[in-house]
């Protein structure tokens, strides 16, 4: 068995009094597809923040494929790490938002290509070949021209995974994907995540409140409540056999909303 | 018989000072905004205090005062300058400090989302600044920068108490000179309303420009 | 500076400033100024081999540290000559000289002859340019402050006289005149000169250290008196020569 | 020419008569424009068209012009139709009115941000156009406004001095009759701009703390 | 059998070009709860705001009790209804909103007594006792003193529906109450709506996405597609076997996205 891609220890993360995350572990192996689920503010955005190095932490350490990702070597001590040391561990991630945040003065086809073209120097033409694969591959190949604007949510979502996709990070981020989209639009983006979960072997972690897809989607789920997992395990002995009374009373509530598991 | 057409002649030269005045100091308004505008927004500490101090300093003080020192505290310590390079200065300066926080404004209208979503890109602080933040924000500087202009172009009577031969100074002379009230001040007063409906004109011209395929973003 | 006169030279041409007020000054339709004062400041200049005057119009109370501060070379605009202002000035030998007057309604309704008499009347409001003659005049005869209303111009004044904001206006006499042949008011009428006010005469000032200059402009003018020159160019505006050459810098700057 | 603490010392009491009309101008101005600025934006929003167009372009007059321009007119000009104004009040009412075309826009921009959905909730629950202006609409609109309207009265104090053009002895006035009768220049001039400044800072504070304040009330919508 | 409470004739809506109902016609009998269905931009927020005398229409006629909504006599002819005629209407009926619309400047007892007090001249002793009778019931006494910003989502919409009882309206309009909340949330505002229905005869209407409340809830549900009603019935029958088309390809949708129906 391999080393794991991402191994989280004991990290800390508050917001002034407030402990968000208080001491959690938990390693991801390559290519696994994890599902975070809980209750709103357990600290699942959070996480997925951190590894994307949108938030500081507090204390602990991250390791993304052996490496610090927070900390550097400097002589024999671990540092905090700088913007240079961040610069270069963030190529190996990319995140999708819950808002897409698409650039809006740019057509989808730049959107795609201005952070390849800037960060890795390609050439506008490579760009704009590979970005072209990708938009198809979400279904969008005719879009190419428009403004994100024009574009239903679903689509501007479609775009937003090609964007994450252009930079080929070994690891994706999805959190809450589909939670700001009408509910027919869902489906199309699932769609294409689903067929990317299963063509590449890139190493992904989703938050979402579709239990229905967690299921589909992830080979572990984990449970997250007040900043700590409190369970994990496949995704039918999760659903279907909680063991924790608070991940009972969580799915209880879920269902009786109305959603299927 | 007074020689309204000469006189009218004169209110015109005053009209074209008025012109060169709004324009130079536009531009040197421009620059110091964005420079300003953009120092507050700065990592460095210490080009943070300067841009603060800039705007805290022309925006506190008033535009009477500050073209005073231009024109008559300025030689002493060496600086002469010509009526109009003192009014372009102290205009373009004064209105350059009210137009950096328009810039910074808008700057961080550009919501967290937009970073987070550079960062996420892996681009750096000034690809990112020049690819999405600054021209996002841009479209929303412009209505602001117009009014600016205008504020500008008002303020340009006043240096008419430097004696610098714009348009209103020269309706104090023909005043003088004629004896009449009225007319020059009307004269005038339309000829102010024509150039800041220009302004405007333009402006409004330049924002449609700028938002053309943005429609709904800001909704 | 010692080579003021030749750096002028040089340069082609000297700044002067003048004021907005006629007969001192005048501002043609076509832009180009005259009137006594430059008038007789652009011949000296010439005389003295500087080609041309640039005048600019200033206030009354930005002349002096305008000239002080650099921005001209010489201020020609009636600027009376009193001790404090030969002690921050250098200036010329006499060249323009007037009395006061006031403007006043017609009929004179509060009986206004001088100063004194605004001081005693506590309804009367009186008008004078910042910084000028006419304010000192009038404060230290005893009008107090709040009565001594700051006009930025002639024209001004001339309007908030027969507004009523003022019930006397006062400039030297050739510019009141002046004012009113403009104004063509038939209600208003001049009371000149002023009684109890002295005789005043300006002359061109120089920075203090530009000596030299104003000495070099003395010979000329002396030379433009003598001539008959000097009349013909300033008599035309009103003005008398022969008030000038009856007395010197001297006895204008020692003067109380 | 050097600093002079003697003279300094000599003016201060001068300076200090002028600061005080400054104020005055000021505050009398800011109650002007405020009154006025209400007045505009409520006529351009309801009244019938014509009225609403004719304000509008009277407004926009007002904006494009310079105040200096429109002081001469107030005070030399209206006299000629009968309107005499004393010269501190003529001061008083072109500030106003030249304020109040910027104010007008604040209130617009004001009502204008309440959302939609606060009307028609009120529309719901059967509240007459009336009640819904007094009780729901203006109770919201002018709380996030106050920061924008105290702006407006920093900008119109530091055009004050333009009141010197019609004779009002307020700062600026007493510090160029001190420097036309002394012909010293720098000390009266740096006096008054420190006198700005330090009025200018405070009210940085002051705003800092007005948008502070009402901001929270528009984070709760 | 009794007269209908709403009877909509013909009815027409067009914002400029763009004609959203085409000619609609429905009958809603006394003490019927309707649910409206439906794909995104079918109509169905427009109907409830034309009943609710938000919009204007284009054509056609509405009674509301056997009185004409838009219309009213005058002699014999029927002109167009004057804003007092409108406010006299709007007695009958109230309306919740997707984002609760609270006034946000006035605590909780403060939103649900200033209708009685200023539209019906209640004391204002008497809009408070009633006011916390609603509180009450809708599960929220004790935040009165509370100010909105103060509660949840769920809380909030629990306050505007017991704000729009206030008036005790005969007709009471629901357009998405929940599909702004959190999804924890929604079962508190769903109990609160159940409860309504079997306790009170008051005629509903409810636009929802939440199919599995709509089959409960409603005595019938009406199928929305392009401004007309394209299929209607019991919500057995419409949810099992819908013989329409476009039914069938929208439930499949709303399935397919993880709803429960
Ligand atoms: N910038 C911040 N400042 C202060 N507190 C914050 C900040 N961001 C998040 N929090 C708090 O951190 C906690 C965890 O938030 P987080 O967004 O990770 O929750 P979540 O599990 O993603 O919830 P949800 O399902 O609602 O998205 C919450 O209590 C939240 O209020
Ligand atoms: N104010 C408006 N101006 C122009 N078009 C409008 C306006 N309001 C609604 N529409 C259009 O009317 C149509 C019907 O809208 P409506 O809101 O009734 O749909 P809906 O069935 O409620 O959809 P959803 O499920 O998304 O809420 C849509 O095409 C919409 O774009
Ligand atoms: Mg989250
Ligand atoms: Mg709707």
């Amino acid at each position: 068995m391999s080393d794991p891609i991402i191994r989280i220890d004991n990290i800390v993360k508050r917001y002034g009094h407030l402990t968000v995350l208080d001491g959690l572990s938990m390693e991801v192996m390559p290519g696994e597809k994890l599902a975070l689920i809980g209750p709103s503010g357990s600290g699942k955005t959070t996480i997925l923040r951190i590894l994307m190095t949108l938030e500081s932490i507090s204390g602990g350490f991250i390791q993304v494929e052996g490496e610090q990702l927070y900390h550097m070597t400097k002589g024999d001590r671990l540092v905090p790490a700088d913007e240079r040391h961040l610069h270069k561990m963030r190529e190996k991630t990319g995140m999708v938002f819950q808002h897409f945040n698409l650039f809006p003065h740019k057509c989808v086809l730049d959107n795609v290509t201005l952070a390849p073209m800037l960060t890795k120097g390609i050439a506008r033409a490579d760009a704009e070949r590979r970005a072209m694969d990708l938009l198809d591959m979400v279904g969008l190949a005719d879009k190419a021209k428009s403004m994100p604007a024009q574009l239903s949510g679903g689509q501007k979502q479609r775009v937003a995974i090609a964007r994450a996709l252009a930079l080929s990070p070994k690891i994706m981020l999805f959190d809450e994907v589909t939670s700001a989209l009408d509910p027919e639009l869902v489906e199309e983006v699932l769609n294409v995540m689903r067929k990317l979960a299963e063509e590449t072997d890139m190493t992904m972690l989703l938050v979402t409140h579709e239990m229905g897809f967690a299921h589909d989607f992830a080979d572990r789920v984990l449970f997250f409540d007040h900043g700590k997992i409190v369970e994990e395990g496949k995704p039918g002995d999760i659903f279907r056999h909680p063991t924790q009374e608070r991940t009972q009373a969580f799915l209880r509530k879920i269902i009786a909303a109305g959603h299927r598991v | 018989m007074i020689d309204w057409s000469g006189y009218i002649g004169l209110i015109l030269e005053g009209a074209w000072v008025t012109v060169q005045l709004t324009l130079m100091g536009s531009a040197l308004a421009l620059v110091a905004a964005f420079a300003a505008g953009l120092g507050r927004l700065s990592r460095f500490m210490a080009v943070r205090a300067l841009a603060t101090t800039y705007i805290e300093f022309f925006r506190g003080t008033s535009i009477f005062v500050q073209l005073f020192w231009a024109y008559f505290v300025l030689p002493f310590a060496g600086i002469t300058l010509t009526p109009l390079q003192a009014g372009v200065l102290a205009l373009g300066l004064n209105v350059g400090a009210y137009g950096a926080e328009v810039v910074r404004g808008a700057v961080k209208a550009i919501g967290r989302e937009q970073r987070e979503a550079c960062i996420a890109l892996n681009l750096t602080r000034r690809q990112a600044m020049r690819h999405v933040i600054l021209p996002q924000a841009l479209p929303l500087m412009l209505p602001t920068f117009g009014n600016n202009a205008i504020e500008l172009l008002k303020g340009t009577a006043v240096v008419s108490l430097i004696s610098l031969t714009d348009m209103t100074f020269q309706a104090q002379v023909v005043r003088a000179q004629t004896g009449s009230t009225l007319i020059p001040f009307a004269t005038i007063l339309v000829l102010y309303f024509i150039m800041a409906s220009v302004i405007s004109f333009g402006m409004r011209w330049l924002e449609r420009r700028a938002t053309r395929g943005l429609d709904g973003v800001r909704a | 500076d010692e080579n003021k006169l030749e750096e002028l030279k040089a340069q082609g041409f000297a700044r002067i400033a003048i004021a907005n007020e006629p007969p001192f000054t005048a501002v043609g339709a076509d832009g180009k100024v005259s009137g006594a004062a430059p008038d007789v400041a652009r011949e000296v200049f010439k005389r003295l081999g500087v080609a041309d005057v640039v005048a600019s119009i200033s206030e009354y109370g930005a002349m002096i540290p305008g000239l002080q501060a650099g921005r001209h070379d010489a201020i020609t605009a009636g600027l009376f000559m009193k001790p404090e202002r030969c002690s921050a000035v250098a200036y010329s030998e006499p060249i323009l000289c007037d009395a006061e007057a006031f403007a006043l309604k017609k009929g004179n309704p509060l009986g206004l002859k001088s100063y004194k008499d605004i001081a005693d009347n506590p309804d009367a409001k009186i008008g004078a340019p910042g910084g000028g003659t006419e304010e000192k005049l009038a404060l230290e005869a005893g009008v107090p402050r709040d009565r001594v209303i700051v006009v930025p111009d002639g024209q001004s004044g001339l309007k908030m006289l027969q507004d009523g904001r003022i019930d006397v206006y006062s400039l030297p006499v050739l510019s009141i005149h002046s004012l009113i042949e403009k104004a063509n008011d038939p209600t208003l009428e001049v009371v000149a000169p002023v009684e109890g006010a002295p005789v005043y005469c300006d002359g061109a000032a120089f920075r203090k250290g530009d000596e030299s200059l104003r000495d070099a402009f003395d010979v000329e003018l002396a030379k433009m008196k003598e001539s008959g020159e000097f009349a013909k160019i300033i008599e035309p505006y009103g003005f008398s020569a022969k008030a000038a050459m009856s007395t010197s810098r001297e006895k204008l700057c020692a003067a109380k | 020419m050097e600093w002079d603490w003697e003279f300094v010392r000599q003016v201060m009491p001068t300076l200090l008569e002028g600061a005080k009309i400054t104020v005055l101008a000021t505050v009398l101005g800011a109650a002007v424009a405020a009154v006025l600025g209400l007045l505009f934006a409520v006529v351009r929003m309801a009244a019938p068209a014509p009225v609403a167009r004719v304000t509008s372009f009277a407004v926009e007059f007002i904006r494009g012009t310079p105040l200096l321009v429109q002081l001469y007119f107030i005070f030399y000009v209206l006299p000629d139709i009968g309107i005499r104004l004393p010269a501190l009040l003529g001061g008083v009412i072109g500030l106003g009115i030249h304020y109040g075309t910027y104010a007008a826009e604040v209130y617009r921009a004001g009502i204008e941000n309440v959302p939609r959905g606060q009307w028609e909730a009120a529309k719901a629950t059967n509240l007459t156009e009336r009640q819904t202006w007094i009780h729901v609409i203006l109770p919201q609109a002018i709380p996030p406004m106050i920061p924008a309207l105290a702006n407006y009265l920093i900008a119109m104090f530091k055009e004050t001095p333009l009141l010197s053009a019609i004779t009002v002895l307020e700062l600026m006035n007493q510090a160029k009759s001190i420097a036309n009768s002394n012909y010293r220049y720098i000390e009266p001039m740096t006096l008054v701009g420190v006198f700005f400044l330090i009025i200018s800072l405070i009210s940085v504070v002051f705003l800092r703390f007005l948008e502070e304040r009402y901001a929270r009330v528009e984070e709760r919508r």
